[in-house]
Formats: C-alpha cells, sequence, structure tokens
C-alpha cells in the first residue's frame, strides 16, 4: 500500500500547491493555470490506482475517469478562459477585485 | 310638560310609602345579577323621606322661574339621581342597591357642578375624587359581604356578617365607604364643599336625602339588631358625637348660609352615626335607638330641606309683599326643630335618643355630650338666622315656590302630630314640664350665648378652623401632584418605560458601527486568501474528525 | 356531510372569499364593494345564531378535520368557548364594517383595507374555531399577517413605524408560541382541546418541561394579548384608522390573545392541574402587574386613542387574570369580560374615531365642551367609559364582580384589592374626559370636517349607539338566559367548570 | 421516462442553438412543457410503483452509467419541473423587452442545457457522473451568471466558477480515494462498505467541503450574493432555487448512503449543524442590512441554505428512527419549499425592478398600487420562507423543531428561531416598501401578464406545498426510498 501512499501523498501536495496558486495570485490567467494544478493533482492519483495489486490486469475505469475528467477540465478551462478575456476586454486587466462601471455597488 | 313630570316623578314612590300594607315587591330573575325590589327592613321610613323630600325640591324647581339655559341637562340628571337614590331605597339585595348608589352618586356629580363656576368645579373635583374613592371601597366591602353570605339579598347577608369576627376587612371597607356619602367625621371634608354649591333644590335633596344613602347602607349591610360589636359601635358612637360637635364648631365661622346648612348636615348626621353606633355596641339598644333614628332622619331630611329652600326665597328679592319678615320668621321653625326646641320633632327625637343612650354603656358622658350638642345646634341656627337676616339679594323666585315652601313648614310643625302614626309606641306628651324644660334649656342656652357671646364664639370656631387641616385642600394639591408626577416621570416617558423592545432590536441591528463591521467581515470571508484557508482548514478538520468517530 | 356539517368552513369562507374578491373589486366600486362587506359580515352573524342554537338548545357540537399529514389534524369545532368569541367577533364585524364605510369614504386604497379587513376577521373566526393548539396557531400567524396591512394604512412615516414595531411584537410572539406548540406536541403528541387531561397523564418528571412549555405559550400568546412586558406594540399601533384600532384592541388581536390563554389554561393544561403545576399564581400576579401598569400608563397620556390603549392592556388582562384564579366565578367572569371589554372598548374607539373625523380633535383637552356639540357620541362614549370603570349597571360591572366574587373563592383575595386599584385608575383617567366633554366650555370655535343631517355621518353614528346600547344591556339583563352573561355561564358550565 | 428528462432539454439546447429568433422562443418552451410533463409523469409513476434502478446502454456498474430513480430524487425532478416551467414561460416574456432581445440567444440553449444537467445529477448512481454532471451544471450556471454580460455580473460569474471548479477538483480527489479504498464508483455498492480508513476519511472531507462550497453554506458562501444578485431575474431564480439544491442533492445522497455506515461521526454531523447555524443567522443578518432588493434575496438564500444543513446532526446523531425521518422529510421539505418560493421571490423582484427602474429597495415606489399581483407574490413566497401557516416553509421548520426538540440538540432550535425573526425582518423590510406610496409615479417599464402570473404560480405553489406534505412524506419514506444495505430508511 505504500506506493498507493506515495501516490497520495503527492496528489495532495499537487492539490495544496494548486489551491495556494489559486488563492494568491490575483492574476486570472494564473488562477485558471493554478485550477489545472489541482486539476492534475486528482487525476496522478486517479491513474495511479489503474494497476494495484488486487488483480494483475490494469483497471479500464481510472483511465476512463482521468480521460474523461480531462476532457471536462479542458472545457471548463477553456469557458474560463473566454470569461478572463470578456474581463480584460471590458476593464483592460485581468482581476476579479475591480469592477468600475457600477457605481451603485 | 317635561319639567311638569319632573315633579310628578316621586309621586308614585311616595304614594307607596305612605300605603299602609307595605307591598310585597318584586323579583327581577332577568335584571341585573337577580334583583329584587321592595321595602327592606328599613324600606318605608327611607322610601316617605326620600320621596317627599325629592317631591318638594322638584316641585320647587318646576315652579320657579325658567331662564336657566342649562335647565334642560340639569333635569335630566335630577331625575337620574332621583332614580338612583328612590331605587337604592327600595332595593332589597347587595347589587342593585349598590347600582343604585352608583347611579346617584355620579349623577349627583353633574348637580354640583351644574352652575359651572370654578368653585363649583373643585367642589365637584373633590366629590368625585372622594366619591370614586368610597365607590372602590364599597364594591370590595360588597363583594365580601356577598361572598360570606348564601346570596346577595340584604336578609340573608346581614345575619351572615354577624358571624364573622369583628375585626374583618368587610367592615372597615363598608364603614369607610358609606362614611364618605353619610359625612361622617374625617370622611365629611367634600361636604361643605359640594353641598352649598348646587342649585337649591340639589342642595336640599343632597342635603336632606342623598346623604342619608350613606346611612341606610350601614342599616342594610352591618348586622344592627341581630349581634352586638363594641368596638365597631363605639367607632360610630364616637366619630358620630364628634362629627356633631365638629360640624358646629366649623360651621359658625362661615358666612355662606348655605355652607352653615352644610356643616349642619355633618352636625345632624354625626348624631344619626351616633345613633346607630349605639344600635351597634349592643343588639338590644336597637329597639330604642331605632325611633329615635327614624326621627332624626324625618326632622333632618324636612328640615334641612325647608332650610335650603328657605334660604333661596330670602335670598330673591322679588315675590310678594312684605316677604323678608314673614320668611326670616317661618324659617326658623325649621330651625328650631333642628335644634330640639319643644314641640318640634327634634324635640321628640332628641329626647328618644337620649332614653336609648341612657341605657346603653357610658350612659352620662353620652347623656352630658347629647345635651351639650343641643345647646351647640342652636348656636348655628342662631348663626344661620343672623347671616340670612344680612344675605344679599340677587336671585329670583315666584309665589308657586313660596307655596312649596310654605307647605314644606307646616308638615314640619304637624311632625311632633303625626310622628306617633308612624311610631305608635313613642308618643311623647308635651304636658310634662320636666320634659318640657329639659328640651327647651340648651334651645334657650344657645339663643342666650349666641346674642352675648357672638364675637367670641366666632373666633373660637376661626381658631379651630385654623387647628384642623384643610382636607380638602390637601386632598386637591394631592390630585395634581400626583397627576403631575406621574404623567412626567422620567422613568414612565424615557424609552425604557415604553418598553418598546422592537426599537431597541432594531437600533441593535441597524446601528451604523454593527452594520459597518458585519459588512466588513463579510468582505473579508470574501478574500481569496481567507476562502484558502477556510477551505484547507476544513477538509482537515473534516477529514480528522471522520478519523475520529471511526 | 351536510350543510351543517360545512357550516364551520361556510363560517370561515364567507369572510375569507369577501376579502378575496374586494381585492380585485376596482377602487371606485363603492356600492358592490359595501354590499359584499355587509352580506359576508350578515351571513357570518346568522350563521354564528344558527350554530349558537345548535350547540347551546340542540347539544350539537359542529367538527370539521383535515389530516395534515404531519402526525396532527386541521380542526374546526365550534364548542361553547368558540361559541363566545365567534358571537363577538361576527357581530362587531358587522358593527365595525359599517363604520369602516363611513370612516373611510373617500379615502384612497378602500379595496386593500376592506380586503384586510375581512381577511382579519377570518382569521379570527379561525382562532375561535380552532379545535386544536396547531390550528389555532395557524390562524393565530395568519392574524399577524392580515392585520399589518391594516396597522400601516395610512402609509405615513409613524404608521410604517408602528407597523414593523407591530411586527416585532408579533413575528417574536408566534415564534415563541410555535416552540411551544411543537415542544408540547413532542412530548404529548397532538393534543385536541377536547382531550385535557392528557397532560396530567405525564409522569412527573415532565413537569419541569411543562412549566417551561406553559410559560413559552403564555408569552407567545401575552404578546398578542399585551401582558406587561410584551405590550409595547399596542400603543404604538395606534396610528392605524379608528375601525382598525377598534378591531385591533376590541375584537381581534388582543382578544385573540387573551382567548389563546384560555384555551391554554383550560382546554390544553386544564386549569386544575395547570394551578397543581404552580402555573397560575404567577401568572395572576403577571395580569395583575398588566392591569395596574396600564392604567398608570393611560393616566399620563393626552392623545385619547392612546389612553384607550394603554386602557386596552390593563383591560384585556382582566381575562387573563380570571382564567388565573381556580374558581367557576372566576372562569365566568374572563369569559364575559371577553365579550364586555369588547364592546365598550369598541364603542370608546368609534367615539374616538368620531372626534377625530367629525372635529379634528384628538387631545383629550380639545375635547372641552365636545358633549354639547355631539350629545350623542358623547353619551355613548360616556357609557362605555362608565363601564369600563365598573360602575353599575354596565356591563364592565358584571364581569367585575365575577372576577372579584371568584377570586375571594379560589382564595386569593388579594385580587380584589387590583380590582378596586384598577377601577379607581379607570376612573382617574376616564372622568376627566367625560369631565372635560360635558361640563367644561370649549376653548375654541370647532370646524366640522364632515357636514351632515346628524352631528356625523349616520354610519359613524349607528355602530357606537348600537354597542353602547348593548354594553348596558348587558349590564342590566345580564342575568337573563341569553345575556353575555348567560351564555359564559352556560359555556363555563358545558366546560364543566361552573356548577 | 428517466432518459427523456436529460434527453429533451439536451436535444433542446442544441435547436435552440441552431435555430434563431421566434422559432427559439418555441422551441424553448416546447421542451420546457415536455421536460416539465415527464417530470409528473414520473413523479406520479414512482409514486406508485416504487424506485427504479438502470442502467443507460444496458452497460452494468461499474462501467455503465446506471441512473436511479427514488422518492428523493423524483422530488428534486419535480421541482426543478415546476420551477423550470414557469422560469421558461417567464422568460419568454422576460427576453422579449427591447434591451433583453440579444440574450435570449444564449438564455435558451444555457438554461436547457443547465435543466438537463440538474435532472441527470437527481438521477445519478456513481460519484464519478456524479462529477461530471455536477462541472456540466457549474459551466451552464456560470455562463448564464454571466449571460447579462456587465462587467460585475462577469467578474461575478468568474468567482463562482473558480471556486466552483477548486470544489469540483476536491470532489474528484475525493473520488479517487475512495475508488482506492473501495474499487467501485457506484453510490449503492460503495454504501455497502462498512470499513473505513484514512482514505474514505479524506475522501468524506474534500468531498463535503467540494460540495459545501458549491451549495454555499457558510463561510463559503460569499461567491453567492454577487453572482445570483447580478443575474438577469429568471437566471438568478433558477440558480438560487436550483443550482444550489443540486450540489445539496449529492452531499445528502453521499453521506446517507456512502459514508453512513463507516465515516459520518457525530462529530463532523455537528460541525455541518454548527456551520448551518452560523449561516442562517449571519445570511438572514445581511440580507437585513442590504439595500439593493436582488441581493437581500440572494443573501437569503445564504440563510434558508443553513437549514438544509441542520439535516446532519439530526439524522446522524439521533437515535430514534421516527425522529430521524422526520428531520430527513423536514430538510427535503426545506429544499422544495425555499426552491419554489425563492424562484417567486426573483421572479417577483425581477417584475419590481423592470416596473421601477431601480435596484434600491429605498427608492421604489408605489408597488402595492402599480403591481398588485407581484406583491401578492412577495408576501406569498414571503410566507413561505418566514415558515407561517400553512406554508411549506411551516411544515418543514415545524418538522424541524420537532425533531430538534425531539433529539434534544437544543442550540439547534435557534435556527429556526432566530432564523425565523430575522427573516421575518428582510421580508418584511421589502413588504413594507409596498405600502410606500409616491405621488410622482417613476414609472419605467411594463410588466406583462405572463411574467407576474408565473412569479404568483410559483409563489402559490410554495403555499400549497404545505396542503400536501402527505405525499411528499409518502415519497421519502421506506416504501419509495431505494432499499439498500446501510441506507437512511431502518
Amino acid at each position: 500500500m505504500t506506493t498507493l501512499l506515495i501516490y497520495a501523498f503527492t496528489s495532495i501536495i499537487l492539490f495544496s500547491i494548486g489551491l495556494f496558486g489559486l488563492v494568491s495570485h490575483p492574476n486570472l490567467i494564473r488562477k485558471i493555470v493554478s485550477l489545472n494544478i489541482m486539476g492534475g493533482g486528482a487525476f496522478l492519483f486517479l491513474i495511479s490506482l489503474a494497476y494495484h495489486g488486487r488483480s494483475p490486469d490494469i483497471d479500464p475505469v481510472p483511465q476512463a475517469m482521468v480521460l474523461t475528467g480531462i476532457v471536462v477540465t479542458i472545457s471548463a478551462t477553456a469557458f474560463a478562459l473566454c470569461l478572463t478575456r470578456r474581463i480584460r476586454e471590458k476593464t483592460g486587466q485581468c482581476l476579479l477585485e475591480h469592477c468600475p462601471d457600477k457605481p451603485e455597488t | 310638560m317635561g319639567r311638569g313630570l319632573m315633579a310628578l316623578a316621586p309621586l308614585p314612590a311616595l304614594f307607596l310609602a305612605i300605603k299602609e300594607d307595605p307591598s310585597p315587591g318584586i323579583e327581577l330573575g332577568d335584571f341585573l345579577l337577580k334583583s329584587s325590589l321592595g321595602f327592606g327592613p328599613f324600606g318605608s321610613t327611607f322610601l316617605l323621606i326620600t320621596s317627599l323630600t325629592w317631591f318638594i325640591s322638584g316641585l320647587y324647581w318646576t315652579l320657579g322661574p325658567q331662564n336657566n339655559a342649562k335647565s334642560r341637562s340639569f333635569c335630566v340628571f335630577f331625575l337620574l339621581t332621583m332614580c338612583g337614590n328612590i331605587g337604592l331605597v327600595a332595593a332589597r339585595d347587595a347589587i342593585s342597591f349598590y347600582t343604585f348608589f352608583a347611579v346617584m352618586t355620579f349623577c349627583a356629580f353633574s348637580l354640583i357642578v351644574h352652575t359651572g363656576k370654578d368653585l363649583a368645579r373643585r367642589a365637584g373635583r373633590i366629590y368625585l375624587i372622594m366619591a370614586v374613592v368610597g365607590e372602590g371601597l364599597l364594591i370590595a366591602g360588597v363583594m365580601m359581604a356577598v361572598f360570606f353570605s348564601p346570596s346577595h339579598y340584604f336578609t340573608d347577608i346581614a345575619p351572615a356578617l354577624a358571624r364573622l369576627p369583628e375585626t374583618h376587612f368587610v367592615f372597615l371597607t363598608l364603614f369607610a365607604g358609606f362614611g364618605i356619602k353619610a359625612g361622617l367625621l374625617l370622611l365629611h371634608f367634600w361636604l361643605p364643599l359640594a353641598h352649598p354649591v348646587a342649585p337649591t333644590p340639589a342642595s336640599a335633596v343632597l342635603s336632606a336625602a342623598m346623604i342619608k344613602a350613606g346611612l341606610l347602607g350601614w342599616m342594610n349591610f352591618f348586622p344592627v339588631g341581630i349581634a352586638s360589636f363594641g368596638s365597631w359601635g363605639s367607632v360610630f358612637a364616637v366619630l358620630g358625637l364628634g362629627g356633631a360637635f365638629f360640624g358646629v364648631m366649623a360651621g359658625l365661622s362661615e358666612k355662606d348660609p348655605k355652607v352653615i346648612l352644610a356643616y349642619s348636615s355633618i352636625s345632624q348626621m354625626g348624631l344619626m352615626a351616633f345613633c346607630f353606633g349605639l344600635g351597634i355596641i349592643d343588639e338590644s339598644l336597637w329597639i330604642m335607638a331605632a325611633p329615635a333614628m327614624y326621627l332624626l332622619i324625618f326632622n333632618h331630611a324636612l328640615s334641612k330641606s325647608a332650610l335650603f329652600l328657605g334660604t333661596a326665597l330670602a335670598r330673591s328679592d322679588r315675590a310678594w309683599p312684605r316677604k323678608d319678615v314673614l320668611i326670616i320668621i317661618m324659617l326658623a321653625v325649621p330651625a328650631l326643630a333642628l335644634a330640639g326646641a319643644p314641640f318640634t320633632g327634634g324635640a321628640q327625637a332628641k329626647l328618644l335618643l337620649k332614653e336609648a343612650a341612657v341605657s346603653g354603656p357610658l350612659n352620662e358622658t353620652f347623656l352630658f355630650f347629647l345635651t351639650i350638642s343641643s345647646v351647640f345646634t342652636t348656636l348655628l341656627m342662631t348663626h344661620f338666622m343672623k347671616q340670612v337676616i344680612s344675605i344679599k339679594k340677587k336671585s329670583e323666585s315666584s309665589l308657586g315656590q313660596a307655596m312649596v315652601w310654605l307647605m314644606l313648614i307646616i308638615t314640619i310643625l304637624t311632625l311632633p302630630l303625626i310622628s306617633h302614626l308612624l311610631y305608635q309606641e313613642n308618643r311623647i306628651t308635651w304636658t310634662d314640664s320636666g320634659l318640657l324644660f329639659s328640651s327647651a334649656w340648651p334651645v334657650i342656652a344657645g339663643l342666650i350665648i349666641y346674642l352675648f357671646l357672638r364675637r367670641q364664639v366666632e373666633r373660637m370656631s376661626a381658631m379651630f378652623r385654623q387647628i384642623l387641616p384643610d382636607a380638602a385642600l390637601i386632598m386637591d394639591k394631592l390630585w395634581y401632584h400626583s397627576n403631575a408626577r406621574i404623567r412626567q416621570h422620567g422613568f414612565l416617558e424615557s424609552s425604557w418605560g415604553q418598553m418598546n423592545f422592537a426599537r431597541f432590536s432594531e437600533r441593535l441591528l441597524q446601528r451604523e458601527s454593527t452594520q459597518r463591521i458585519s459588512r466588513e467581515l463579510e468582505l473579508r470571508l470574501s478574500a481569496w486568501s481567507v476562502f484558502g484557508i477556510f477551505f484547507m482548514l476544513l477538509i482537515i478538520i473534516f477529514s480528522l474528525f471522520a478519523l475520529w468517530g471511526m | 356531510m351536510n350543510l351543517n356539517f360545512w357550516l364551520p368552513v361556510l363560517m370561515l369562507s364567507s369572510s375569507f372569499f369577501t376579502g378575496l374578491i374586494i381585492f380585485f373589486l376596482k377602487e371606485t366600486s363603492t356600492r358592490l364593494r359595501t354590499a359584499l362587506n355587509l352580506t359576508g359580515a350578515v351571513f357570518k352573524v346568522v350563521a354564528v345564531h344558527y350554530m349558537a342554537y345548535r350547540l347551546l338548545v340542540l347539544d350539537h357540537i359542529h367538527q370539521v378535520s383535515f389530516s395534515m399529514g404531519l402526525g396532527f389534524d386541521f380542526v374546526l369545532r365550534v364548542d361553547f368557548l368558540s361559541l363566545m368569541f365567534l358571537a363577538l367577533s361576527s357581530n362587531l364585524w358587522l358593527v365595525t364594517t359599517l363604520y369602516a364605510v363611513g370612516y373611510l369614504e373617500g379615502s384612497p386604497n378602500r379595496s386593500r383595507f376592506f380586503g384586510f379587513f375581512s381577511l382579519c376577521v377570518t382569521a379570527c373566526t379561525g382562532i375561535a374555531m380552532a379545535g386544536n393548539l396547531i390550528s389555532f396557531f395557524i390562524f393565530y400567524e395568519f392574524l399577524t399577517l392580515v392585520t399589518y396591512p391594516l396597522v400601516v394604512h395610512r402609509e405615513t412615516k409613524v404608521a410604517l413605524e408602528a407597523g414593523r414595531t407591530y411586527l416585532w411584537y408579533t413575528i417574536l410572539g408566534g415564534v415563541l408560541l410555535f416552540l411551544g406548540v411543537v415542544w408540547l406536541q413532542v412530548i404529548a403528541g397532538p393534543l385536541e382541546f377536547v382531550d385535557t387531561g392528557a397532560l396530567e397523564a405525564l409522569g412527573p418528571d415532565q413537569h419541569n418541561i411543562l412549566r417551561v412549555i406553559f410559560l413559552i405559550l403564555i408569552m407567545g400568546l401575552g404578546v398578542k394579548a399585551a401582558l406587561v412586558p410584551l405590550h409595547g406594540w399596542l400603543p404604538v399601533a395606534m396610528v392605524a384608522p379608528a375601525p382598525v384600532s377598534a378591531l385591533l384592541h376590541a375584537v381581534a388581536v388582543v382578544k385573540a390573545g387573551a382567548f389563546g390563554i384560555v384555551r391554554v389554561i383550560f382546554d390544553v393544561f386544564g386549569r386544575d392541574f395547570a394551578g397543581f403545576l404552580g402555573l397560575l399564581g404567577p401568572l395572576a400576579v403577571a395580569a395583575s402587574i398588566t392591569i395596574i401598569f396600564g392604567s398608570l400608563r393611560a393616566l399620563s397620556q393626552s392623545d385619547l386613542k392612546k389612553r384607550l390603549a394603554y386602557s386596552t392592556v390593563s383591560q384585556v388582562s382582566y381575562i387573563t387574570l380570571g382564567a388565573a384564579v381556580i374558581a367557576s366565578f372566576s372562569t365566568v367572569g374572563a369569559i364575559v369580560h371577553l365579550v364586555h371589554q369588547g364592546i365598550m372598548k369598541i364603542t370608546l374607539f368609534f367615539c374616538a374615531g368620531n372626534f377625530a373625523e367629525t372635529l379634528g380633535l384628538h387631545n383629550v383637552r380639545d375635547l372641552r365642551g365636545v358633549g354639547r356639540r355631539m350629545p350623542i357620541t358623547a353619551i355613548t362614549f360616556t357609557v362605555a367609559a362608565f363601564g369600563m370603570i365598573g360602575v353599575p349597571p354596565l356591563a364592565g360591572f358584571v364581569s367585575k364582580w365575577y372576577l372579584g366574587l371568584g377570586s375571594l373563592d379560589g382564595g386569593s383575595g388579594w385580587i380584589i384589592g387590583i380590582l378596586v386599584a384598577s377601577s379607581l385608575l379607570n376612573a382617574a383617567y376616564f372622568l376627566p374626559v367625560i369631565n372635560a366633554l360635558w361640563f367644561e366650555t370649549p376653548a375654541k370655535e370647532w370646524k366640522t370636517l364632515r357636514p351632515s343631517r346628524f352631528e356625523t355621518p349616520w354610519m359613524l353614528l349607528v355602530p357606537p349607539i348600537f354597542t353602547a346600547g348593548t354594553a348596558l344591556l348587558a349590564g342590566l339583563f345580564a342575568e337573563w338566559t341569553w345575556s353575555p352573561l348567560g351564555l359564559a355561564r352556560q359555556i363555563a358550565f358545558g366546560m364543566g367548570v361552573y356548577p | 421516462m428517466p432518459e427523456l428528462l436529460i434527453l429533451v432539454p439536451f436535444t433542446g439546447a442544441l435547436l435552440c442553438f441552431l435555430f434563431p429568433g421566434h422559432i427559439r422562443d418555441v422551441i424553448g418552451l416546447l421542451c420546457a412543457v415536455l421536460t416539465f410533463v415527464a417530470s409528473i409523469i414520473l413523479t406520479g409513476n414512482i409514486y406508485q410503483n416504487g424506485p427504479i434502478r438502470l442502467n443507460l446502454g444496458g452497460w452494468k456498474e461499474p462501467l455503465g452509467i446506471g441512473m436511479c430513480v427514488d422518492g428523493l430524487s423524483v422530488l428534486f425532478i419535480f421541482l426543478t419541473g415546476i420551477v423550470g416551467l414557469l422560469v421558461s414561460l417567464y422568460s419568454v416574456s422576460f427576453f422579449s423587452k427591447a434591451n433583453n432581445q440579444s440574450l435570449a440567444k444564449h438564455f435558451w440553449p444555457l438554461w436547457l442545457f443547465l435543466w438537463g444537467s440538474l435532472n441527470s445529477i437527481f438521477f445519478v448512481s456513481d460519484i464519478f457522473n456524479a462529477y461530471v454532471v455536477m462541472e456540466l451544471i457549474s459551466i451552464s450556471a456560470a455562463a448564464l451568471a454571466a449571460l447579462s454580460g456587465t462587467n460585475a455580473s462577469l467578474i461575478a460569474a468568474l468567482r463562482y466558477f473558480l471556486l466552483a471548479m477548486a470544489g469540483s477538483m476536491a470532489f474528484l480527489l475525493g473520488v479517487g480515494f475512495l475508488y482506492a479504498q473501495t474499487g467501485t464508483l457506484d453510490m449503492y455498492l460503495l454504501g455497502a462498505v462498512t470499513d473505513g480508513g484514512p482514505l474514505m476519511a479524506m475522501a468524506l472531507g474534500l468531498m463535503t467541503v467540494g460540495l459545501i462550497m458549491k451549495t454555499a453554506l457558510f463561510p463559503f458562501h460569499f461567491w453567492l450574493p454577487p453572482a445570483h444578485g447580478e443575474a438577469p431575474a429568471p437566471v438568478s431564480a433558477v440558480l438560487s432555487a436550483l443550482v444550489i439544491k443540486g450540489s445539496f442533492y449529492l452531499l445528502l445522497r453521499i453521506w446517507c448512503t456512502v459514508f453512513q455506515d463507516t465515516t459520518a461521526s457525530p462529530q463532523t454531523a455537528t460541525l455541518l449543524g454548527l456551520l448551518g447555524l452560523t449561516g442562517v443567522i449571519w445570511g438572514s443578518y445581511q440580507a437585513i442590512i442590504q439595500n439593493r432588493l436582488k441581493l437581500i434575496i440572494a443573501y437569503s438564500s445564504v440563510g434558508q441554505v443553513g437549514y438544509l444543513f441542520l439535516l446532519f446532526p439530526l439524522v446522524f446523531i439521533t437515535l430514534d428512527p421516527a425522529w430521524k425521518i422526520e428531520a430527513w422529510t423536514a430538510c427535503v421539505f426545506q429544499t422544495i419549499s425555499h426552491g419554489l418560493a425563492k424562484a417567486a421571490l426573483f421572479l417577483a423582484a425581477g417584475n419590481l425592478i423592470h416596473a421601477t427602474g431601480t435596484e434600491n429597495l429605498k427608492s421604489m415606489r408605489n408597488i402595492a398600487d402599480r403591481l398588485p399581483m407581484t406583491t401578492f407574490t412577495l408576501a406569498l413566497a414571503g410566507v413561505s420562507l418566514m415558515g407561517l401557516p400553512p406554508s411549506g416553509g411551516f411544515v418543514a421548520k415545524w418538522m424541524l423543531l420537532q425533531s430538534i426538540l425531539a433529539s434534544g440538540q437544543w442550540w439547534l432550535a435557534a435556527a429556526p428561531i432566530l432564523g425565523g425573526l430575522l427573516t421575518a425582518a428582510y421580508i418584511f423590510r421589502i413588504l413594507s416598501q409596498a405600502f410606500v406610496s409616491d405621488d410622482q409615479i417613476s414609472c419605467c417599464g411594463h410588466v406583462s401578464f405572463v411574467m407576474e402570473k408565473s412569479a404568483l404560480l410559483l409563489a402559490i405553489f410554495s403555499i400549497l406545498i404545505g396542503f400536501r406534505s402527505k405525499e411528499v412524506i409518502f415519497l421519502l419514506s421506506e416504501q419509495v426510498y431505494f432499499v439498500i444495505q446501510g441506507g437512511i430508511i431502518p
């Protein structure tokens, strides 16, 4: 089980790094990249499950999951980037904090 | 038309009172809390005197000159008050009695303030305060009395109360509650203010009839003639005698004849209270005291209304020729009757009273004081006559009114003759010279004292008045003061006193600082770093808790 | 499944649907609205009398229940106690509707007003007929909601403020009541008002919880019943139009609270059991404090309606006081005061409204000499005020008499002292008004705001005459079998607490 | 039938994307009606016949996509159906206004896509599929939130989306841990696993936090008010009424099936309850001090969502099964009635804003005169939110308080009591504006009949649901609940 634990810890560390990046960088692109790192952690762990001691065969399920997950993450990232671009177009910067065109808020 | 009816209204009651056999009364099952009307144990006497007085006063008013714009409201309240007074006499149960008593009390207020002058207003205010306090005491007393009895009929109440310990609260409330109405010493101070300020017929009924309601109340509720309550009897007797002297002492320094008459009422009611006290001290004495009391009541009611009406007549300036002398002479008749001069009902009453007093405890002392009180009454009456003579004339009266008054005087004169019709066993023959003398000398003494020592007597009275505190003034001040205190008390008007919790909580929620802090906190919560910390922290805590739970 | 069966539902719908229809009426269709209102009101009065006949003469109890699927039923049940409140609310609704039509003539937002007005009476009817605490609670909250628009009807700043205060209090009360009701249901199951004694069956280990629940329930109901210190909303809510004040103070809101307290004591806990738990003594003390405090506060108010409001605080607690004494007379007193206070207080508010509407007088000081200008209104005011003081032969005396006798019977004679003190204070704040009305001379000329043939429009005049007359007759003929007192006796007998 | 519920909206989304103009509206509405009808039929089916389970394309678990439909999911489907239909109706009118016309092009595909995803999540029986569907929901919801295209809405939407992504990632990691521990993804097979382990505990932490973040539980609620407040009215309604319920549904499912016997300890449950309680008070208080109408309603969602989490301490700590079911029912009931009432509130708020031209509560005038139906809607929905009888909210609060008192966790009673008071405070802040009149009518737009009535219908449903508690309780009862070993029902 030690291999599994190593993978588990690695994935948690990757997840945490991603999270740290998400919360510490104000720039939106960096935030999105950080999210992908978080996702990377999760995928890494999943793919590590494909070969485990229970049976000699390689379990196809984790691979299917990771493939699906990557597709989902790609589309989500694309959507997030799209929104970021709109924000950049409108405010001229890639930040979440300012919204100058709404004086009443 | 209405005015005519006003005079005729008491006639049915009068007719009932004169009719030989007392009617069986009626039970009004649906009315109030099961009312019973009829003649109570003391009914016919009181009914007679009440209806007679009201009849005369009503007639007097009706025949008078009608130039008063407010006369309609006077009529209404006069009749309402009469309804209360006659009703309470006819009541045979506590609740109807109390009801009529209250009706009388509150309607009489409007008679007192009828003239609308400042003096009347003040008198009315003090009357009302005292009356309300009295009503309050009474309702408590009546409730307790009814509670201790099998029913609310008087026939049950008095025997039931007789079984109570003497110190019981119910006696105190009833004593004080009716005492206020009866003008008992210490509770009397509204009376000299209120009685004189009313229009004359109203003053007459106030002093002659309504004041007796208090006495009737005592007689109905206290187990007089059934049980002996030495201490309560003494209280009645002592306060009664005290009142008899006080009324005179205080009245002697007054100038207004009507005020003097009011003080005289206090004095006379004192005698009646004394008489009642005798009956309470010892149940056996009541047999003797009761006739004395009835005669006192008769005498006082008739004389007092005659005096009030006479005063008004003396005050008027045009009616018939040479009236002044006539009026003064005739006015002397009720005055003498009140003082107890021989051949009058007053003398008869006092003799009977003395007889009763002699057979009771402390007989010598009581006898002495009673005799002295006659002297005092004469003094006051003389003083009254003097003030009437020097009266200023300002009002009008009609011949009809004078005729009514004349009839009243005649009735007073005939009272000693018909008194044996009412109470046969107490016939007094004026041929006995000792009797004649004993009733004549106090009157003569009083006359002499007044003639020679008038100034000293008046000065003494003034001094006496100065010694005693003016309770009415205190009452007045107390009312204003407490009103102002309650109205302007800081606590009650403050936001705490108003106890509007909604305002508190709203202030708490909407306060600037609360809002600022919470907004700031909300802003902090939405910071990315805070989010990250919470995110990690909660994952770890949940995981650890889950591990711990396993 | 005949008409008789559905009668309770019909009772509710007679005003509920009237209200709903009125909402959709145009502002200008005054006649239709008035006709609808009066029809609904008359129907309700007739239905109540019919139901009273069935209950009192034929001894038939109407009951309708629907399952809510939550472990309790929604029960409408017309028992003896309901009948009293029903009769009061339906009769006074008719009167108040008439008054309100006259009062609001020409003012804006009348559809809204009458709509909520009808809903308010629906809530009252529901409260009266509720057959268990949960149904009671449902209508109790409904009442809160539908009275709010009435309180803020004038839409002024003060009115909105008052509305807010009113809501704070009533919502708080509602939440407390909710807690109590739920708790009771948790420990004792659904309690119909008929099966008293279920709580007694709980073991002594539950007694402390029961005490807490009682406290919570009374606090929840005490808000509407204006028990000190939960009364703060009542004087503030005075800014509402006079018919609303009349409704709030005489019929609907405070009575709902007082009625609820009576229900809790008699039909939930059982009077004797509540006494056994030692709950009634403190309640009586609380009610007494309220009585005295309300009167003291009334004394210091110079606004007539505020004075009346504080007077309500004081008077309504008589009901609580009567219910809190274990004596048959007290019970009768409490029940009959429910009606008597309603009649008298509504008269007073009608009169206050008349003074304000006809001559623009709000302050007690301004009322000097008004008795000559508006004699009928002044007479009705006087009658009702004397009734409040407890002067016989008016209705107020009868209730006080029974409360007093009951307190002696129940072994708490000190209550007589409270009654007397309250009467004196009542006199102290009502008699100056009466004195000013009749015996003082007016300070200035009045300007008539509403010219009419009589002293004020007849619609404003008839209701107070009717209610004051009723107050007088209810006292004069108290012993009649069908007088409020007679009914109260029958009800107490039906509840098994009157000999 | 379940397939239809997913297929119809997805197809509709595609068609709406392809067709222009009015055809789009017609297609959208048609799909909405069809989906609604399908939801009703499915609900009736389940009500009569009990739960069903099917595998898409005939593949069995662990590989196939399994679907299970039981009483719980069908209730959420039902809620989604009603809200979806009425919001769609509202939207037809709402997006036909001049200033909104261009938005319709984006709205319809996204909304139908969201609807389909929501339906899927209520059928899902496998935790990885749950992740995928959740992402679909997040993307479409965030896109809808950004619909109006203003800076504020874009930023709010992106923030929402980033957070939702982070939550999803946590969830995915949790899925991995679970799979590592048990070797299966199917919820009901997972439920059969009785031995926990550190991985299982980690999974619980990760999945729970990921999901409560999407459900906007305190302290992760901060994204909700801007996202919901800035969106157009129908979108806000959907987001508040349905989207956050989707993730709550998943949380409920996972706790009650996967973690029920292994890791759901009293401590974790208490912590969730505590967060819920704080959320109730904080959210409601924040709602009181807001000035913008939609922000008030959005914060109210934060408060109302807090109630749902009281379920966890009640169900996982209480011993008496009868009260467990009561608490369980209470929270589901709360979900439904809140969904209906909140949708009604947001739609009504949309009407108000449209009519008065301002979002600021304090400058709204003459509401009751001009929009009586909308005012009535606000009042009805408010009654349900406050939990006044006889609304759905009342039934929920009733059962909630009852189970709290029965379970002896007194501190939880603060939620319904304080929450009720605070809710009343902000609801009446809105309602009292209805009575402020002003002579100068600041008029902007005309509110169409459909817009008023669809909001009103939602509000009426939120009241009426209170009368139909029997059916709801039945749907959550043993016969209709998916009977599995270790399930919530004993």
